[in-house]
């Protein structure tokens, strides 16, 4: 029995470390790494929502009227995966806060066969709004969205292929599919990134151009590169990497090799690198931040959410996942909730710490396109799928 | 054998209770007592967390069903990883060659009859979309057998190699010909297969199929062939001792191909029945490594089919009532894998278990690979 | 000499295996300066002891003295220590490093924290000088012929300052000549002092050069008597513990029709060394050939090569005239041929398997063991109940799995399974290596019962004995060749030994 | 030295380079591409090649450690936890919080190295399944923290993933630069050439380590009392016993110190490299390394330039992407980079044939040694 003990001692003392330094943590760390995210992005979570909730809510509780409940399904991947599934999480996380839902919970899929089951898991419990996030989870989603007439479906990065209209036979009348322009964002980190690159040489290192978005997101860069040559008389060369040489389950998980290549980028001269593409897209992005480059984050402005690249962080091109689930599950509540698709939002974060770097013609050319992006005026000619 | 006198009569009983199954049993309980208490430190609740694994996993018909349509592969998988075993080989790459079995199943699935031009009978059809998957999964496997037959180079590598070979060619083929062209497809997945070529459901209003008979059956016929056939015979003896086998007149080169062959048409077939009996399709994921997961399996299940079917079961419901945990008690699913990865050290180093057990080795030790020499 | 000169004393060592007593209060002494030889069947427990005293191994009981004091000997470095060395049976010499890097192991020569290959150098080249064993520092182990391998052994010990060596068997694996060439070496270390406890089993080297000898048998002593005291029959008869007929009865029998035939063959190992040269020879049906000579001349991969476990890079084999060369095991075991290999553990037996599945190893794939490949298990069973009592197989069941048994019942499974078979050919690699006497009897006998039968028997053996008391004709081979083939009859055991130390000469069939 | 094998490596290395500079020239200089290449060659060998070594001590000593992978993994998350706790926690500058990293994560190797000794050497379990084990654990392990530490409602840093306190920075050791900078005088395209030449020698800390590591180890492992020891006790136990060499110490500090390899090589993945980590970021190097340490017959030199082999392949990906728009249309096969992406693998498989010449493990490399 000794080594049993042993372990035992062993387990015990790793507890009590681990606990000791989490206690002081929860009260003193936010502090220190969370006051510039807490301040400024409201997508950033707080620890103390679940216990500001007026009395303990539970999952019983969610078939009954008053209780609002939403569930988040997430696709094979984590809700911390620092890309789309934790976005949408965060997203229902600030309906709690914002005191729209009173109870939020996740299932993470561990296997595509699984996506039937796990909204079924909320569906049965009697959630009001369920979010599933990625287009592989469509099909199932519709599906239940029959199974479930009562609940609301919001499907992040689910392009719904039919228009509603009140009496086609195809509609879904309780879906909603969430979508982005993407490759507007990325046109104008493309511009930004053109009309700042010094020796005319910008990057983009991206996650696998098989996912659409992140396809729009680097053809979009370099289309917007373009149209800052034009406007100012430049020649940019853009050199535009996908990870698409690995198999499909690393191809957004590789930081190593998405420093390596931002790294080789500039060593061929790259002044200015955007990582899009989660994590592998932020091994570049810190790798140009750390080289003394330009760095251009994605999805977020992530120069909250990677502290360690913030001061070179010229800006990101923005898909607000947070903000849009958090807006449709309150339209959802007061009943305003359209079924179809639902465009969010994208655009570009702000300067930052570089804002004294970038020149007042830039800043005014960048605000400029942003307003024809958005009345149509200009457009990327990037085609919503790889052809 | 030197008896020893038995010190009471518990220790005769837990003597007389089939060591086979006791130190698996005994590893799994300290892992879930082990489980617990790291739930325990994480600030999660143990019983609940158990609880929701039970109940997500057994607790209803649709329950149990979903926990066979895991078993299922598991099944397949784990007897592959056994079959080689048996026979002396490290077969790491279950995960590859189920991606290429599931890949030219659903190739058949879809693609046969609209090459042909016209729908083929279910009696043809399905047994035609398993049987190439099974193949096709038996090729992959059987290049990394001659390998080693014909050049000594070893199969942990190379089947680690041709996981990564199976899985990019897979993403090549289904991001480009094998991808589905209905439109706003986005993702990297095949067409759904065509009726004729999908497995019916066992029972009205459940998921679980055919195919989780196959696999019991499967799982029967393979302990026939390793006890009962001279081929098992001979897959036994090249495991056993190679240089009895060659003195013996097995040739021992094919029979690594063709051990290599039967453990990779196993896993090809876990692929080919996901994609025939469950998903009409196959679809490009991020991997929850089933390959691993066989291996774990097959040692829980001492290599023994029996054994697998049950251990299959024990992983099955850990992954499906993983949700219902999750749902209840909102802690990762990654407790699952690390309590499969405490099961499987506690299986792998019986000695652990036997310690704190204070139970008796029998002192025969089963080697399963022999380093790099082979 | 007298008591007080006793450099080393074991007393009342016990020591117990899972399943032996190894050790049964064994007394043994050591004085300085003689050579104490310890006589023994296998398994008697004489290398127990010995690694008992080197402290491979602790005793359950006893103690051990060395120079007058009781000396806790917990691992060998205790025993160097105290100036003990010894020379495994199996030596421990690691093939890849140099002669230098294997003598200083454990003892090493370093300056500025790297090796000083050149000091160890120096006084190998020293100690080879005093004691005239000739080695070359700088020369890598493993193609060193077995002789030299022996001689790094000797100096390993000498260059630890050794005054008590214990050589473990050392004339297995040496030709006569070299043995007598040994025992000059181990006359050279007594005259300066050196104390050496010989183990042997072999009764005319212990009567040649030991000052005394102690006879043990099944972990205890029997006696200890001086040479000039005893004589073989006395010593065999302590050793077996009863009557032992030192030669095999053997009626005189005409040899008739060339069973197998070898021509020109030649054979590669897997160092891709051409260690069978260009051998030619026959074996006639009703005679016994023996291939004698040193351990590592060739034998294992000549006989590999005609049982088809390896391919001849060149040459022909025929058995009844029918050309099989090259042809995988089992077309040969189908055209006659019994094979009792050199490695049974590694080659004859898979040892978890039971003694029913063993003995039809080479035959389970057709009826009627097998029925349209499926395995019959009755006939298994019924052909190994017949077998074990055919063969006196000591075994509680068939179903007893072949690890089980004991080395003479695991040889016996061997032949029982071989021997039953209706062959033409006998190849036996080593049958009788390590065996107790009454296992090496029966197998004898079984060898010769085939003979007598007709059936022709290659017989390879490193024991010389052996190959004379079983041969008709005798065929000893020197560095991959077959330099003389002779009738047993028509040579002498020294005329043998000068051959297989590679004596030239004229050969005429 | 076994010039053949070497002749090889060069070989790979020098038609590796070759295409992508044949491509790429219309765009960049050559030299641009050589020392780019280079430096990216270097830096993605880095890991592999401490994991390499990691393997060739471990098999030396008669530990066979396909663990390599999940030490890897283990110490590259536990290093950079280390470093954040050091940091956020314990409050300490960001340089000792980086240094502090790198040492929690050679501990990690080191413990894990010591699981997987205590497996193979004392409980005498198979030693690949117990580097399965290994890797299996380390998955759940590291996946598992990693989400309960920093996720959700109640860990330690309140849901988020703090900062970490940074990376390594790259060293300027050999100033190639400054050196010729006044013999280049006002030649532009000199001093940016030097300056070319010069970046493929400016590596980071770990990077730099690494090989002089590999120096470090060969000399030990051919030259000392130590790596004697070592060899001897994965060649023949038993006769490293007999001369008094305690075998299972041997075999357990061997373990542990290709475990703090291996860890080593995990820091640089989540302290040099990239400062954040994520669940199966090593993503199969571990396996590579393997492959490297076998390509170079077990030797620390061998390994290190099998691991170049891989690096260089690794470099020629990414820069196949940079100029995919420019490869002419008869080598388009190379602008399918899932086709491209398979070259290290296909290469691993073609090695492990043997035909480039036999490999020899260690005689009793993992046999667990019976007295």
């Amino acid at each position: 029995m000794k080594k049993f003990y042993f372990v035992m001692a062993l387990l015990i003392v790793a507890s009590m470390i681990l606990t000791a330094c989490g206690t002081p943590a929860a009260t003193e760390a936010p502090a220190a790494t969370d006051a510039p995210a807490v301040t400024e992005a409201p997508a950033a979570t707080e620890a103390p929502a679940a216990t500001e909730a007026p009395a303990e809510v539970t999952q019983e509780d969610c078939v009954t009227e008053e209780v609002f409940c939403v569930g988040v399904v997430t696709d094979v991947g984590k809700v911390n995966d620092k890309s789309f599934n934790q976005s949408a999480w965060e997203g229902a996380l600030k309906s709690q806060e914002d005191g729209v839902a009173d109870l939020v919970q996740f299932i993470e899929t561990a296997d595509a066969k699984d996506y039937a089951k796990n909204i079924g898991t909320f569906g049965d419990a009697g959630f009001d709004v369920i979010v599933t996030v990625g287009f592989a989870l469509g099909e199932a989603t519709v599906a239940a969205a029959a199974t479930y007439p009562d609940i609301s479906f919001i499907g992040v990065d689910q392009f719904q292929a039919w228009e509603f209209d009140e009496d086609a036979a195809n509609d879904v009348a309780n879906v909603t599919g969430l979508g982005f322009p993407e490759d507007q964002a990325g046109f104008l980190v493309g511009a930004l990134a053109a009309a700042m690159s010094e020796s005319h040489k910008i990057g983009a290192v991206c996650g696998t151009d098989v996912v659409p978005p992140v396809w729009r997101f680097g053809e979009g860069y370099k289309a917007g590169a373009a149209y800052a040559d034009g406007l100012n008389g430049t020649t940019t060369e853009v050199f535009v990497v996908y990870h698409s040489d690995v198999g499909f389950d690393k191809t957004f998980t590789d930081p190593e090799w998405g420093a390596q290549t931002a790294t080789s980028m500039m060593d061929q001269g790259a002044d200015a690198i955007f990582g899009c593409g989660g994590l592998t897209g932020n091994g570049a992005i810190t790798a140009a931040a750390q080289a003394g480059k330009y760095a251009i984050g994605v999805d977020a402005d992530q120069y909250l959410t990677l502290p360690e690249a913030a001061p070179r962080m010229l800006s990101s091109a923005m898909k607000l996942i947070t903000p849009g689930v958090a807006d449709l599950v309150a339209a959802a509540k007061d009943g305003s909730i359209k079924p179809g698709n639902f465009t969010g939002l994208a655009g570009y974060a702000p300067y930052h710490d570089l804002e004294s770097e970038v020149p007042a013609e830039v800043n005014a050319m960048m605000e400029e396109l942003n307003a024809a992006l958005l009345d149509g005026s200009v457009t990327t000619n990037v085609p919503p799928v790889k052809p | 054998m030197q008896t020893e006198k038995p010190n009471s009569l518990t220790s005769q009983i837990l003597q007389s209770i089939s060591n086979a199954s006791l130190i698996p049993f005994l590893a799994i309980l300290t892992a879930v007592i082990l489980g617990g208490i790291i739930i325990k430190i994480v600030g999660g609740d143990p019983f609940l967390a158990y609880k929701g694994l039970i109940q997500g996993s057994l607790g209803s018909a649709k329950a149990l069903s979903e926990t066979a349509i895991w078993a299922t592969p598991y099944i397949f998988a784990g007897l592959a990883v056994a079959l080689a075993f048996k026979g002396g080989l490290f077969n790491i790459g279950a995960e590859g060659q189920l991606a290429v079995g599931a890949v030219f199943s659903a190739l058949i699935g879809y693609g046969l009859p609209e090459w042909l031009g016209y729908d083929l009978p279910a009696i043809i059809h399905l047994p035609l979309a398993i049987g190439v998957g099974m193949l096709m999964g038996g090729i992959w496997a059987g290049i990394v057998g001659a390998l080693k037959a014909y050049t000594g180079g070893h199969e942990v590598i190379n089947t680690i190699m041709m996981n990564y070979i199976a899985l990019n060619t897979t993403s090549f083929l289904l991001n480009g010909v094998m991808k589905d062209p209905s439109p706003n497809n986005v993702i990297a997945r095949t067409p759904l297969i065509a009726e004729s070529a999908r497995i019916s459901p066992l029972f009205e209003g459940l998921r679980v199929h055919w195919g989780f008979v196959l696999a019991l059956l499967v799982a029967f016929l393979i302990w026939w062939l390793l006890n009962k056939t001279t081929l098992g015979f001979e897959i036994r003896t090249v495991g056993l001792n190679p240089d009895a086998a060659q003195y013996a007149g097995i040739n021992v080169k094919r029979t690594i191909i063709v051990t290599m062959l039967l453990s990779g048409m196993l896993a090809g077939l876990a692929g080919s029945i996901e994609v025939t009996g469950l998903n009409y399709r196959h679809e490009l994921g991020f991997s929850i490594g089933y390959g691993y997961d066989a291996i774990a399996i097959a040692l829980l299940g001492k290599s023994h089919p029996l054994g697998i079917v049950l251990s299959s079961f024990l992983f099955a419901a850990m992954r499906n009532g993983a949700t219902r945990m999750q749902f209840l008690t909102q802690l990762p699913v990654d407790l699952i894998s690390m309590l499969q990865a405490l099961i499987l050290l506690f299986v792998a180093a019986d000695a652990i278990v036997r310690y704190i057990y204070r139970i008796k080795s029998k002192g025969e030790r089963v080697v399963l690979t022999r380093g790099w020499g082979g | 000499m007298s008591e007080n000169n006793i450099v080393l004393e074991a007393k009342g060592i016990t020591k117990q295996f899972p399943g032996v007593l190894a050790s049964d209060n064994v007394n043994f002494d050591l004085r300085k300066g003689e050579i104490h030889a310890l006589l023994g069947e296998n398994g008697a427990g004489k290398s127990t002891l010995m690694n008992l005293i080197y402290g491979l191994h602790r005793p359950d009981k006893g103690e051990i003295i060395v120079n007058g004091k009781t000396a806790a000997i917990h691992s060998p470095n205790d025993s160097i220590a105290l100036g003990i060395g010894m020379v495994h049976q199996h030596f421990m010499l690691i093939p890849v490093f140099t002669v230098a890097e294997n003598v200083m192991l454990g003892d090493e020569t370093v300056k500025r924290g790297s090796l000083d290959r050149n000091a160890v150098a120096a006084k190998i080249n020293e100690i080879s000088k005093q004691y005239g064993l000739d080695v070359d520092p700088n020369a890598m182990v493993g193609p060193l012929p077995v002789g030299i391998q022996q001689r790094v052994e000797i100096v390993k010990t000498l260059y630890r300052n050794a005054e008590i060596v214990i050589l473990d068997e050392p004339t297995a694996v040496l030709t006569p000549q070299e043995a007598e060439d040994l025992f000059r070496i181990m006359h050279d270390l007594t005259a300066r002092g050196v104390s050496i406890i010989f183990i042997t089993h072999k009764l005319k080297e212990v009567l040649a050069v030991a000052d005394r000898i102690t006879v043990m048998r099944a972990g205890r002593v029997i006696n200890t008597v001086l040479p000039s005291e005893t004589d073989s029959a006395q010593l065999a008869n302590m050793m077996v513990g009863r009557q032992v007929i030192l030669t095999v009865n053997k009626k005189d029998h005409v040899a008739e029709g060339e069973v197998l035939k070898v021509e020109g063959l030649s054979v590669r190992d897997q160092r891709d060394l051409e260690t069978v040269h260009n051998v030619s020879f026959s074996v006639l049906g009703g005679e016994v050939l023996g291939i004698a000579g040193v351990q590592g001349n060739g034998q294992t991969e000549l006989s590999e090569a005609l049982t088809g476990l390896r391919r001849p890079t060149g040459g022909k084999v025929t058995i009844d005239g029918r050309d099989l060369t090259g042809k995988p095991p089992r077309i040969i075991t189908q055209a006659g041929l019994a094979h009792i290999p050199e490695d049974r553990q590694r080659h004859g037996l898979v040892l978890s398997y039971s003694v029913a599945d063993n003995m039809a190893l080479c035959d389970y794939y057709h009826s009627p063991f097998s029925q349209r490949g499926v395995i019959q298990p009755k006939a298994l069973d019924e052909n190994s109940r017949k077998l074990i009592k055919a063969f006196d197989v000591r075994t509680p069941s068939p179903f007893v799995n072949a690890g089980k048994l004991s080395g003479g019942n695991q040889q016996k499974v061997i032949v029982a399974r071989e021997l039953s078979r209706n062959v033409k050919l006998v190849i036996a690699n080593q049958p009788t290596r390590g065996l107790d006497v009454g296992s090496i009897e029966y197998i004898h006998g079984e060898i010769i019962k085939m003979r007598d039968r007709g059936v022709a028997v290659l017989l390879i053996s490193a024991e010389l004995d052996e190959i004379m008391a079983l041969s008709d004709r005798i065929a000893v081979m020197y560095q991959g060749q077959i330099v003389a083939v002779v009738e047993t009859k028509k040579t002498t055991r020294e005329q043998l030994g000068l051959w297989m130390a590679g004596a030239h000469v004229e050969t005429t069939q | 030295m076994d010039w053949r094998r070497f002749g090889f490596i060069a070989l790979i290395i020098i038609v590796l380079f070759s295409v992508v500079v044949f491509i790429g020239q219309v765009k960049q200089p050559p030299l641009l591409i050589i020392t780019s290449m280079l430096a990216t060659t270097i830096a993605v060998a880095t890991p592999l090649t401490l994991g390499a070594l990691s393997g060739v001590f471990c098999e030396r000593a008669g530990v066979v450690n396909i663990g390599i992978e999940g030490m890897m993994l283990t110490s590259a998350f536990f290093g950079w936890l280390g470093a954040i706790y050091s940091y956020h926690i314990f409050g300490f500058g960001n340089w000792t919080s980086i240094i502090l990293g790198v040492v929690f994560a050679v501990i990690t190797g080191a413990l894990m190295a010591l699981l997987h000794a205590a497996l193979s050497v004392t409980f005498k379990v198979d030693q690949i399944i117990g580097g399965t084990v290994i890797n299996i654990l380390a998955v759940g392990l590291t996946g598992f923290l990693n989400r309960q530490l920093f996720f959700g409602q109640g860990s330690v840093f309140g849901g988020n993933v703090p900062g970490s306190p940074g990376v390594l920075q790259t060293l300027h050791i050999i100033p190639l630069t400054e050196l010729f900078a006044p013999i280049c005088g006002a030649s532009e395209i000199c001093l940016r050439n030097i300056q070319a030449i010069n970046r493929v020698f400016d590596q980071k800390p770990i990077a730099l380590a690494a090989i002089l590591l590999v120096f470090i180890s060969h000399y030990i492992l051919f030259n000392t009392r130590w790596g004697l020891r070592t060899r001897a006790v994965g060649e023949h136990p038993k006769a490293a016993d007999t001369v008094g060499i305690n075998v299972t110490k041997m075999r357990y500090a061997n373990v542990i110190i290709g475990g703090m390899f291996a860890g080593l090589a995990g820091a640089y993945f989540t302290i040099e490299s990239v400062p954040s980590f994520e669940p199966l970021l090593t993503n199969g190097r571990g396996f590579i390394s393997l492959a490297a340490m076998i390509f170079g017959n077990w030797t620390p030199i061998g390994a290190w330039a099998a691991a170049l082999v891989f690096g260089s392949s690794q470099a020629m990906l990414i820069n196949m992407q940079i100029f995919r728009d420019v490869i002419p249309p008869q080598l388009a096969f190379l602008q399918e980079s899932y086709i491209v992406g398979l070259t290290p693998y296909i290469l691993t498989m073609f090695i492990l044939t043997g035909i480039i010449g036999r490999t020899t493990p260690p005689a009793a490399d993992g046999v667990p040694y019976e007295k």
